[in-house]
């Protein structure tokens, strides 16, 4: 009985210990998450040379090459950076931008277009 | 009061108001005041309980409406008046409305017992504890119709796990009073805090000689409001929301807010038995001794009703305190924690107290 | 446990790569390892499709001296059931059942586990073919 | 007896103690479950059908995603799958790489358990006490690997890019060894908590063993068995596993917050290891066109939810013939069939919620 009342208020003081610590909360709008460079966010693409390596790469077949316009369909994306990582000319860069929410659907289809092929 | 009661009356004669009207209406002002008091304190301790339960968990609690989160509870209210009341289809019409009406009235009842200074009292009856043991039964009731009339299996769970917790939990909370009444010997609130105020001042509050009476009572109480170690009838791990599973809108808001007005009510209940209501821990009132007098008359009410609220307060305090430590009990364990143990011993402190008031009786006069 | 003493007590089984091929009475040899070689996990029972036949094979393992067994058989469309000696079987009988179609003697609790109660077919049969052209994308 | 007025209640898929997507149909005596019949398939997402649509290095990012607060593990699996059928060793660092991310991510589901299983009793704020930890693996992992759970770190024959910022890992298991003190002084003494989980939810050693259990369920009934001594990746590291004799919930409950210590010690050892050799020499195998020769392929590895394994049968072509997961919580979520009967509905959530099931990893 007498260890319980122990237990009880030990317990209590802890928890009351954490009252003075300052909040670990982040303000999301207003303060932004800290992102490493590594962080894989919407794909970016510029200068392909529609080799289709990243076609057979992606799991969720979002990549389409057109004759000059390169679509990636975000509702199919894992955003899980294959492309980017065995693209051999490295063309598809992982931006740091999360926030895709959108409210009208072809928002999400993400079109870069390609057509200056011969210029390097 | 007869002196603010003459004060009204005098003013009403010179509109030429017959004193008749003067006598029923003087009444009316304290009930509104206290009508909006209690509004108010039951927004503020709602807010209250995020923002210590953020605290304790090293968050910010609620800040984002108003300038430090004040308005969250209006907002969270007006959202809930907007809602729609959804009733379930089969539920019991009548009984699904009428449940949350009953567990809002106890509370204005308890707090129309409760002596907020030396001179103001709304029912001045010599046994309004027994009223306050009356009323304090009737949430059961409202829970109990609430969670069948929903028709809700989860619910249904609610309401009967509420009435066997509240029925254990009724018996410890009479003896202890009962060891309250023998050392004040008399039955009336008023009384009790006056006999409260001896020479030994904090330490002559009933809280020191029958501090068994104390704990007992206040476990009892955490277990009557369903607060948290024996927060089975609205467990949100288990019942999702316990009785008022099927409420939304306005009903739902009810039944919230009736939680925290009963919450602050049996608040004021306890530090008027145990704490010495509105007497002030240092002996002597503050008011009198800067200022004496006619303006130290008038401070004196306001400084008594601020030591009644700042002991209400510091026991809401540790209520919420403990809703941040503790997990929920076993539902066997709590019934058996309460006849098992909470009972012989609240008998046992009846037994000590009435020896007390044998041997040491001058002490309370 | 090698497999000339399993050979003379379970007559017509022979060795595959590491894996017994038995043709029949599964529970018997289940139980038997069980008990006398201390084989208590069943650590999963994995239902292949050749086309033709279904290759169950189950793989047992015993906690003491750290040792697997697979133990396997080719069953057409029933299958004798071993949940009656490892609790953890109905579980995997119940998916068996599900994906690939094959009903399980004696084992009382067998409905399907992942799809719902109407559905149409076993998914991971070879056979199983959805006209959807949506799947087709990586053909 | 057949009594017929039992009350038939659904523990349902919208719940908000049962992890994920879990649908328990009871039949209630009063409140003493008197059957209990689990029904999953609400998160079924067809991982088996989908790796033989998939060629290897498509299903490869999909593989985390099977337990998601456990995904190295089953990306490790995989990868193991691959380099054994190429036989394709790893380099020193590269495997000391792995056991560290590996172990931190054993850390991070351990933490998440214990704070939901105090949810689960009804306790507020060990929850946030144990999120505040887990937030600083997540935020490791996503400066090394990109994302916080769905890292796609390792790949066949070595990791995506070198690790670097060791000092965080070591400043974090100092955090971590004050903070187990917080819980335990917290949870450990606090005598509601031990009066909902001493004796409750006891498993006994043959149930367990007959029920296919494996992980710290498995040795807190006293079984010796943790496939992390046989593992390949574990070589060289000295370990001793937790066994407990309790068989109830708390000494799961105790034998977790042992875990989290092991688990320090053997990162202390991977990061040793990855101070003596710095050479990050590893060979990658060209994952475009890969073909697995025909044949069968095993790897197991010891997940925080028990033994968890991938199958895989390839005929030669670069889709897999056929592929099966083994997972630790599909077998527990079995065992509530036997271990819920007779127990009351409270009790009922807190033994379901000790054996850390997680939906993801039963409907597969």
């Amino acid at each position: 009985m007498l260890k319980g009342i122990k237990g009880l208020i030990v317990s209590m003081l802890t928890v009351f210990k954490h009252l003075f610590k300052n909040s670990v909360t982040l303000e999301y709008p207003e303060k932004k998450i800290i992102l490493s460079n590594n962080f894989r966010g919407m794909p970016i693409v510029e200068g392909c040379i529609k080799c289709g390596t990243c076609i057979k790469v992606c799991p969720s077949g979002a990549i389409k090459i057109e004759s000059d316009n390169f679509n990636i369909n975000m509702e199919k994306c894992i955003f899980c950076g294959n492309c980017a990582y065995y693209c051999p000319k490295n063309c598809i860069k992982m931006s740091d931008n999360y926030e895709l929410a959108s409210s009208d659907k072809n928002d999400l289809s993400l079109n870069f277009d390609i057509s200056k092929k011969g210029e390097e | 009061m007869n002196y603010l009661y003459f004060l009204y009356i005098e003013f009403l004669t010179k509109h030429n108001v017959p004193q008749i009207i003067g006598d029923i209406t003087f009444y009316c002002i304290p009930i509104t005041i206290i009508f909006i008091v209690l509004l108010l304190v039951v927004l503020a301790l709602v807010l209250a309980e995020r923002k210590l339960l953020g605290w304790f968990t090293q968050r910010k609690g609620p800040n984002r409406v108003g300038f430090w989160g004040i308005l969250q509870t209006l907002a969270d209210a007006l959202k809930l008046l907007c809602k729609e009341n959804i009733t379930p289809s089969s539920a019991d019409r009548f009984l699904f409305n009428l449940a949350p009406i009953l567990m809002f009235t106890p509370a204005l009842v308890v707090l129309g017992l409760i002596p907020y200074s030396s001179e103001f009292m709304f029912v001045n009856f010599q046994t309004n504890v027994l009223i306050y043991i009356i009323f304090a039964g009737f949430p059961i009731l409202s829970i109990l119709i609430g969670g069948w009339a929903s028709n809700n299996k989860y619910s249904l769970f609610g309401g009967m796990r509420n009435v066997s917790q509240v029925l254990a939990y009724e018996l410890p909370i009479a003896f202890s009073l009962l060891g309250v009444i023998t050392l004040a010997s008399s039955m009336n609130l008023g009384k009790i805090t006056l006999a409260q105020s001896t020479q030994y001042g904090v330490l002559g509050w009933f809280w020191m000689p029958c501090i068994i009476g104390f704990i007992v009572m206040f476990i009892s109480i955490l277990a009557e409001l369903n607060r948290c170690p024996f927060d089975l009838p609205e467990a949100e791990s288990e019942l999702i929301c316990g009785y008022n599973t099927e409420y939304s809108g306005m009903r739902f808001a009810l039944f919230y807010l009736g939680e925290y007005s009963l919450l602050f009510a049996n608040a004021l209940f306890l530090s008027v038995l145990f704490l010495g209501g509105y007497l002030s821990p240092f002996g002597k009132y503050i008011s009198t001794v800067f200022f004496g007098g006619q303006i130290g008359e008038i401070l004196l009410y306001f400084e008594q009703v601020f030591w009644l609220i700042l002991k209400s307060f510091f026991i809401i305090f540790v209520v919420i305190w403990i809703r941040a430590v503790f997990p929920r009990m076993a539902s066997f364990d709590l019934l058996k924690f309460s006849w098992a143990f909470l009972l012989p011993i609240s008998i046992l402190n009846l037994l000590l107290m009435v020896l007390l008031k044998y041997f040491m009786g001058g002490v309370y006069a | 446990m090698n497999i000339i003493e399993f050979k003379n007590l379970f007559g017509e089984s022979e060795l595959f790569g590491e894996k017994i091929i038995m043709k029949s009475d599964i529970a018997k040899s289940l139980q038997f390892l069980k008990e006398n070689y201390g084989y208590n996990i069943l650590k999963e029972i994995i239902a292949i499709d050749n086309r033709d036949d279904i290759e169950l094979s189950y793989r047992l393992y015993s906690p003491d001296d750290d040792e697997d067994v697979i133990i396997t058989t080719f069953v057409k469309g029933e299958a004798e059931s071993v949940s009656k000696i490892f609790d953890s079987a109905v579980a995997d009988e119940k998916e068996i059942f599900d994906l690939f179609g094959i009903k399980f003697t004696c084992n009382d609790e067998l409905e399907r586990l992942y799809m719902p109660e109407g559905w149409k077919g076993h998914p991971l049969r070879k056979n199983y073919e959805e006209n959807d052209e949506r799947l087709k994308w990586n053909d | 007896m057949t009594n017929t007025n039992l009350l038939k209640l659904n523990l349902g898929p919208q719940h908000p103690s049962t992890h994920g997507v879990l649908r328990l149909i009871l039949e209630l005596d009063g409140e003493k479950i008197v059957s209990c019949k689990p029904d999953v398939g609400y998160l079924h997402r067809g991982m088996e059908k989908m790796a033989e649509r998939l060629s290897y290095v498509q299903y490869y990012p999909t593989v985390d995603r099977i337990d998601y607060l456990a995904g190295f593990f089953y990306s490790e699996l995989f990868c193991e799958i691959i380099e054994k059928a190429l036989n394709v060793e790893l380099s020193e660092r590269v495997k000391a790489i792995r056991v560290l991310l590996l172990e931190l991510n054993r850390i991070a589901s351990h933490l998440l358990w214990i704070g939901a299983y105090l949810m689960d009793l009804g306790a507020v704020s060990p929850f946030f006490y144990t999120f505040r930890e887990r937030e600083l693996i997540l935020k490791y992992f996503e400066k090394i690997t990109g994302q916080r759970m769905m890292n796609n770190y390792f790949i066949f024959g070595g990791v995506r890019r070198d690790i670097f910022d060791i000092e965080d890992v070591e400043e974090f298991l100092e955090i971590l060894k004050t903070k187990i003190k917080d819980y335990e002084r917290i949870i450990d003494s606090n005598p509601i908590f031990l009066q909902r989980t001493k004796g409750k939810g006891v498993l006994e050693q043959n149930v367990a063993l007959n029920g296919a259990i494996t992980g710290v369920n498995l040795r807190a009934s006293g079984v010796n068995l943790d496939f992390r001594t046989k593992h390949k990746l574990y070589e060289g590291y000295e370990f001793t596993p937790i066994v407990s004799e309790g068989k109830d919930c708390y000494t799961r409950y105790r034998a977790r917050v042992l875990e989290l210590n092991e688990s320090s010690k053997l990162i202390k050892q991977a990061i040793e290891k990855l101070k003596q050799n710095s050479a990050l020499n590893q060979t990658l195998i060209q994952p475009i066109g890969l073909k697995l020769p025909a044949g069968e392929f095993y790897s197991e590895i010891e997940a925080p939810r028990g033994l968890a394994s991938c199958y895989v049968k390839s005929d030669g072509e670069n889709k897999p013939y056929r592929l099966k997961w083994r997972t630790g919580s599909y077998y527990a979520v079995n065992l509530l069939r036997k271990l819920l009967k007779g127990t009351y509905l409270n009790d009922a959530i807190a033994i379901a919620g000790s054996l850390d099931i997680i939906l993801p990893e039963v409907d597969k």
